[in-house]
């Protein structure tokens, strides 16, 4: 049965309301593109958001399309993917959702290593509560909504999903969908916790780091004298850190040191592409199977609790045995 | 007084020396001699060297309750005589280290300047004169007996014996206070010793020296004629019928396996921790056997059992999200907490609400407000649990009264969950979760499971073949639409905490608010229609009551022994306990409270089950009796307040008192 | 019927396309020619594309509410029409783009499918047959005038004057609505120029730009004959008073800054950010002339004035308990939220209460539960307000029911909470947030600052040279003890979530925790007496009243103008207006209600005042009309409930649903 | 006027409830030492603690003594300090409640660099309630209350400081009194947000980690054959990470990578000193002046807000003037 699903399968017809030009359709159409490449069935896939414009992303998946709370799509994916870890779980959150509100959860994920992809929608900016900024803006920025300059120091996503512990660290740009339309492939097979960072301009609010920023505008090359990307892929300069069991200290120290610096790279050279991978860590379902061996065959969703009649099935009687006198 | 009580026992003693250990090996040495029992704890919010201790009162009959007063004491440090030296009954029995005559109350830096001084004034000497011996001399005047135990001999003789040092041994002073308080008894050896096997399970040498160090306070009481001089005794009771031993915290964890509970969420807190440690050390479940055997026959995979996950999250909102999140795939999740918890779970509990997300909370009340008195008693949170998140959507909020209801309504709640797919609250409280009651049987199958409507694989497969979508929030007649778990093939849903059309999508039309409001709310209603008058609440007829007492919780301990108490003097009351707090069964309970003089009895301050009361059905008590200084009611000061209220001169509010 | 609700024009488009600042400058035209003027926002919770509408009644006499029909639809898209056709006065006129009149029904992908069905039905045409010429048609029909204006026209001949380029110009539809309704209104075009001069402020190319489209527009629609075509007119009213137009949000933030709040939190969300916004553009604050000369000769350095910290926290948990830190230094500290985050705040909350620090909140509520509809109005959260928090704290819950309250009742939500020493919830709506109304004055002085006892340095000292220690938690007959700010010299203090002794140090004393208790809330009862009745309630008496109407909040605007109505036509009622909710005003309300026939109007499900009120007093209502669509209540709609209780045709509860 | 105080006026006559050979009372006597050696006035000075053991820190302490909830404590400090600037602020928080439960505020704290100093006592476990993991605890170990292994990874705290933007980073030692005395002193006085981890052994729950393990328990030394402690005093190596506006991109990224191998750095080689020190960023009340120039001296808890008689003295007449017909 060759039933190859084709990418409006991946679609729904509910409106999207986003504003014209905004760095959220790049997103959608790279996820939609990926399951599409990776021919998940949508019954399989669950897309997990917060609150925030990002959030409206599942209602425009054809898949089980979950918009919990501001900051709180994480735990909300864990119970998922823990309850029934045949799922694919794709989170998707806001810059203020992920690391504002939800920076508590987003560091505690990066503790579990549960088998999920946190894709971060980084515009700098609140959107949908109108432009307010994002722990992602700079200190001294004034986006047009700010009345005053931005006085926070702002959060360096990939430097925190490190210091949290995701094992996939990865960075795209929402208008290179070719490009991260691959890194959420590769987020998505990697065994673990992978984090997205995605560079998304928000022509409403954000006009500093726009489109045309990204782009180049004003971005000259001294060389050739012409406009040239602000960003640039990772790949395309040899770098890779992959860490192993095998990794000595002395290796791992050096890609570390390594990987800092691209975290630390910013100004017209940001780079894209994935930054880091780390291999060593077992999944938290795995982790899990090692002390309940059922786990994996007959995960929480799965297990049967009651016969037909309605009579419940589990042998509590030995466990009242402990209490018996 | 005593003997309608039965008898008491108390052992105190700094927290951390193994007080629960001992009240433990003395429950299981009663129980096993035929008796039943009813277990109390108190114990500061601390790890080490606060006063705590244990109450444990046991009679030939059923009993759910404390008093205020004990039979025997049995102590070990000095602080325990001081604090209780004067609940002690006319002819009680106080077992003390003999080495800690000379220690005086200014030298006990753990109890409270303001306690210390009223010790002080009622013996009318300095703290730092009066010591122990003076207390003792005092409780002897008032005919207590006194007995001294010389605990260092004991542990020197042990010490000698076995090799082990000196100050390992101390810890069995726990022991030795239990040993001697049985010997006193009378309680034939033996069955301590069975007690002390079955309390440490595996651990052989741990079994011998207890034994032996019982051993020796058995001998030392008898040799020194201590038995003799005290009038109480405990005859082994001839009796085959098997019982459990139990609390609040174990009957919920083993109500969750029960009732299929694979996912539990939580966040250390006092005192709904014990439940998930129970849970994690029972995770890995097995299937009764002949369930298993017949499903092995159609299902391979099932002969390895079952597990429940237990998460411990980062916070209380990560523990109702995940839980949540859990239950959406379709596993019965349920998380655990107390009242700061669920101060933060309240968003969460709404999204659930709204997405009609079947999810169980537990919430052990504890004593308030803020962080309160962490491991004290109280019902402060009904009206929180009721009103808990902004806007309005549905939620049960059931409460049991004991023990035995405690395992069957966790059941009920997972049910009432599934089966009107809300969030359920299952209230308890300090009292109910960390007090120990014999209790005659679990009946598993009393309740069955009831998943509520779940359209599977093939049902969707049909419904696809006939060209229509499957709408997770489809309008109905009773508001319940079918539920499929996410993952199930053939269909897709969404949620969202916005308002949303059936499909689950955003929508702001103010038709479709309306229609999606409506069936929300009337699942309640359609709760209320379904479930039974008895799950709803107990009705303890009189045939001629002299007043209806109406409570909820963990106050039916105290209730009952009381009925049973007043009946033995011939005055009969009335009891209505109500379990289910929301949807609020006002028309049952108009029915029954109309016309009637009624006493309204709780462990909060603003008696909120009776303002509920009155918000639907108009009716107002008659008196109130609430409690709110973090210890349970006890039944003696239970027994004036409601005799008060018969006799018509209480006043229309008393507040009880009582506890150390 | 358009005669009795004055003049109605609505303004139609899609987010983001200027319709607040189109309705900004209608409105400041219409004040300015010497009406009163209501208006109100309804939009989508979206940032660009979904449908917003703004609706403003004007008259020659104050107004404060809405109907549902309009005698001027403003529109410079097709979707306005399609969805408020059907609104109409007979006589009303609408105003369109020209270019539109083809545009299909299904063309418009952000009409609900739920509507496009409706509208598809009623005109009995596929969305694909059915365009505005259609719609327009069949309004004719009914009377309505539709006048096509050119909007192409008018900005081509912009871009020619100026150069702009036309797409720059598309942003300007709005003026060309406003001012085409103006010019059919007949006003002086003068008054217009000063309405865009005053919005834009020193915007001078905008101002020009805005000034010559509304000359455009003003020649098109004269040069047509609309203006003699449609029927009615605005005649510059004479009045010299100064009057102001403010919203609610406006309000509670002048307001605050009134009150000496000096330290204000926030974490964004609809609709409580306009305030916060507005108190971060206003923080640098001045003191009033006459004072700052006045403080100068004492203190240097208050010549500089002050400011207020706002402070945009990573969430609603850090948004509360900073402000309550903020308190504890001394300074008046407040936070604003809806809903969602104030879900968030319940352990903040208990623990100020547990502490005693005054905190004040702002609760804007919105369309619940869980996110529900963000921008949509509703009085949902007011049990939650009340019993939000585990365990029992005192707190004083209040809600003002228009601007002028709003302001007032901020600074006296200040004094209640320094005074009583507790947080303070301030509820108001989207509703009352969001519209704009025309008010005569703000007596800044009507309310005095009171900021309850407070200990200074010497005071304290004086206390130590007499060998006292200040105790923060002292034990004192109406529960308030004096106050220090953490940081002043000569005295310490400590706060602590649990129960605590006088000084603030955790205890689990029985003894204690009842007098702290019994402490905490009493600060209840002495609120309760002191505040005075017109503070609790509004009581609108009438001489012969056919029903009395009771309900809190932003109600107050249609109930009022309803009385207006019904009195034209001879029927009085009484209007009770609940301003305090907790602690309840029981006994007043008992008093007025007791025997009355009287119907409670809420917007919310379950009608939460009733509940309450039948909690506090026994007494129930006769009737309920209730609302939970997301809209407000309009005039019209209660003015039909209202009468049929007057008539007791009407069921015991009415749902009212009107509201696009 | 010299009333030197005396160490006993930092101290209360509270009854310490602590195990004993508790890792806390040495760092109490820490905190109290560094404020007696500044002679700091107990009226200015505010002790702000969460939930847990380490937070019954503050009643033993002679000052303003905030005991607030769980995860808390930062931002309540936050206001407090915002509010007024003069008093000293020392927030101490457990592992759990600070990182755990608290995570959030922590990494938003560090955005700020508000002026004040955060003690965290690190004993791996939950204290009060009874010696659950806290998210320091490495995982695979099994401290002797946990029933199973601990299987979720390990927060490393100066790390995530640092991701954070704390300005001040270091960590001392509960019995190395004198050298966390003198930690503590050097985080009062640096200017912005100060971050002290504290290793705290917790002998009540953590049988791992004792004092006996860090002292050097089975920790020979191959040359002198002696146990030597599990920790060094970076001090002593030489070791100084100092960032300053004059530091060079390339400085910076070394000195940067030399940080982070000393966060790195555990087993029996744990450092203890100040790791970190950041002199670039304006401290918040900094940036709140530049905004507001009456911010200093006239913060919020200090400005007068009515007449004697009451009546409020804020012009809001000019406010309402924008509002007016
Ligand atoms: C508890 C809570 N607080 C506040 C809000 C209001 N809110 C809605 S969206 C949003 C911010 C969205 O910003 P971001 O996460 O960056 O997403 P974006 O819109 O930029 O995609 C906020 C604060 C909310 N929904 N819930
Ligand atoms: C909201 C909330 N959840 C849970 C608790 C229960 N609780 C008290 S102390 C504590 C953990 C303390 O651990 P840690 O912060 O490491 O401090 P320690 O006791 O180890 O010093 C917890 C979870 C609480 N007080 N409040
Ligand atoms: S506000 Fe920004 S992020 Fe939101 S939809 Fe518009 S462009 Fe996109
Ligand atoms: S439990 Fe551990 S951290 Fe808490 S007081 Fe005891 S030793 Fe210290
Ligand atoms: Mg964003
Ligand atoms: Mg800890």
């Amino acid at each position: 049965m060759e039933l190859k699903l084709k990418l409006t399968d991946y679609r729904t017809d509910v409106h999207n309301n986003w504003c014209p030009g905004c760095g959220d359709f790049g997103i959608l159409s790279s996820i939609q593109q990926a399951l599409f490449e990776m021919q998940l069935n949508p019954s399989k896939v669950a897309i997990i958001s917060g609150i925030g414009c990002s959030a409206k992303t599942p209602h425009y998946i054809n898949g089980y399309g979950i918009h919990t709370l501001h900051g709180r799509a994480i735990p909300y994916a864990t119970g998922l993917k823990l309850a029934n870890p045949e799922l694919e779980v794709i989170v998707t959150v806001g810059d203020g959702d992920g690391l504002g509100i939800g920076a508590g959860h987003f560091v505690h994920a990066g503790r579990r290593n549960v088998d999920f992809t946190v894709v971060l929608y980084n515009n700098e900016v609140y959107g949908l509560t109108k432009g307010q900024a994002a722990p992602t803006l700079n200190i001294g920025v004034k986006t047009k909504s700010l009345p005053k300059p931005n006085i926070n120091q702002a959060i360096n996503p990939i430097l925190l999903a490190f210091a949290a512990g995701y094992t996939f660290i990865a960075r795209g740009y929402a208008y290179e969908v070719k490009h991260l339309k691959e890194l959420i492939k590769q987020a998505i097979s990697h065994k673990g916790s992978a984090f997205v960072e995605v560079i998304q301009p928000c022509p409403t609010y954000n006009d500093i780091h726009t489109k045309e920023y990204w782009s180049g505008k004003g971005n000259i090359d001294p060389k050739t004298g012409k406009e040239v990307p602000r960003y640039y892929k990772l790949e395309e300069t040899g770098y890779e850190c992959i860490i192993t069991d095998e990794t000595t200290e002395e290796e791992y120290l050096n890609k570390i040191t390594n990987f800092i610096k691209k975290a630390y790279e910013s100004g017209n050279r940001v780079p894209i592409g994935v930054f880091y991978r780390d291999l060593r860590f077992a999944t938290y379902e795995e982790r899990l199977s090692s002390r309940m061996p059922t786990y994996k065959i007959s995960p929480p969703a799965k297990q049967e609790i009651a016969d037909k009649k309605g009579n419940l099935i589990t042998n509590i009687d030995k466990i009242l045995e402990e209490f018996a006198i | 007084m005593s003997k309608n009580f039965g008898y008491s026992w108390l052992i105190g003693g700094a927290q951390g020396t193994g007080i629960e250990r001992g009240a433990s090996i003395f429950i299981n040495s009663v129980a096993a001699a035929g008796y039943y029992v009813f277990g109390k704890r108190e114990y500061y919010s601390n790890i080490m060297g606060e006063h705590s201790y244990y109450y444990v009162r046991f009679d030939k009959k059923p009993i759910r309750s404390h008093v205020e007063r004990y039979n025997i004491l049995a102590a070990y440090d000095a602080e325990t005589i001081f604090r209780h030296s004067t609940e002690a009954l006319p002819e009680a029995a106080i077992i003390y280290n003999s080495l800690l005559k000379a220690v005086r109350l200014s030298e006990i830096p753990t109890i409270e300047k303001r306690l210390r001084n009223e010790i002080s004034k009622k013996f009318n000497l300095e703290p730092n004169k009066l010591n122990l011996s003076l207390i003792l001399e005092e409780a002897e005047k008032n005919g207590v007996k006194a007995f001294p135990v010389d605990y260092t001999e004991i542990l020197t003789t042990v010490s000698k014996k076995t090799g082990e040092s000196l100050s390992e041994l101390t810890i069995m002073n726990n022991i030795i206070a239990v040993a001697s308080s049985l010997a006193l008894l009378k309680l034939d050896f033996e069955v301590l010793v069975k007690a002390i096997s079955k309390t440490f399970g595996n651990r052989k040498r741990v079994i011998e020296l207890n034994t032996l160090v019982s051993e020796l306070a058995y001998n030392q009481v008898n040799s020194k004629g201590y038995s003799n001089e005290f009038n109480l005794s405990l005859p082994k009771l001839e009796n085959n019928s098997k019982r459990y031993i139990l609390n609040g915290n174990q009957a919920v964890a083993i109500g969750k396996l029960a009732a299929g509970c694979r996912f539990q969420t939580y966040y250390p807190i006092t005192p709904a921790t014990d439940e998930s440690n129970f849970l994690e050390a029972h995770e890995n479940i097995e299937i009764k056997e002949e369930i298993s055997n017949l499903i092995n026959e159609e299902k391979e995979f099932l002969k390895t059992e079952g597990s429940i996950v237990v998460m411990e999250t980062e916070d209380e909102i990560a523990a109702i999200t995940m839980a949540t999140g859990a239950a959406l795939a379709g596993a019965r999740a349920s998380t655990s907490t107390s009242g700061p918890g669920f101060s933060l779970m309240v968003e969460g509990l709404g999204w659930a609400g709204m997405n009609e997300v079947p999810v169980v909370i537990t919430l052990y009340q504890r004593g308030g407000p803020s962080t309160g008195m962490p491991t004290r008693n109280e019902q402060g949170d009904l009206r929180f649990a009721i009103h808990a998140g902004h806007g309005e959507f549905p939620r049960i909020v059931l409460a049991p009264g004991d023990v035995e209801e405690a395992f069957y309504d966790t059941i009920r709640a997972f049910n009432y969950a599934e089966r009107y797919q809300l969030p359920v609250i299952l209230m308890l409280d300090k009292f109910l979760a960390n007090s120990v009651k014999t209790i005659e049987k679990i009946e598993a199958n009393k309740v069955k499971i009831d998943r509520g409507t779940i359209l599977k694989e093939d049902e969707l497969l049909k419904l696809k073949q006939a060209g229509k979508e499957y709408k997770r929030f489809e309008f109905t007649e009773n508001g319940i639409s079918p539920r499929v778990f996410v993952g199930t093939n053939n269909a897709v849903f969404w949620n969202t905490g916005d308002e949303h059309d059936e499909l689950g999508h955003i929508t702001e039309d103010p038709i479709i608010r309306d229609k999606m409001m409506e069936k929300r709310m009337s699942k309640l209603l359609t709760a209320s229609k379904e479930i039974p008058m008895e799950e709803k609440l107990n009705y303890l007829p009189a045939t001629k009551p002299e007043i209806t007492i109406v409570s909820w919780g963990s106050n039916k301990g105290p209730i009952l022994d009381l009925i049973e108490l007043l009946k033995d003097e011939g005055i009969e009351v009335d009891y209505i306990q109500v379990r289910i707090l929301n949807p609020f069964p006002a028309n049952e309970l108009r029915g029954l409270l109309e016309g009637k003089r009624w006493v309204d009895v709780e462990s909060n301050y603003s008696a909120q089950l009776a303002g509920l009361i009155r918000e639907n059905t108009g009716l107002k008590p008659n008196y109130y009796i609430v409690k709110y200084n973090g210890r349970p009611i006890s039944l003696d000061e239970l027994y004036i307040a409601v005799k008060r209220t018969i006799t018509s001169e209480a006043p229309t509010r008393q507040v009880l008192r009582s506890g150390a």
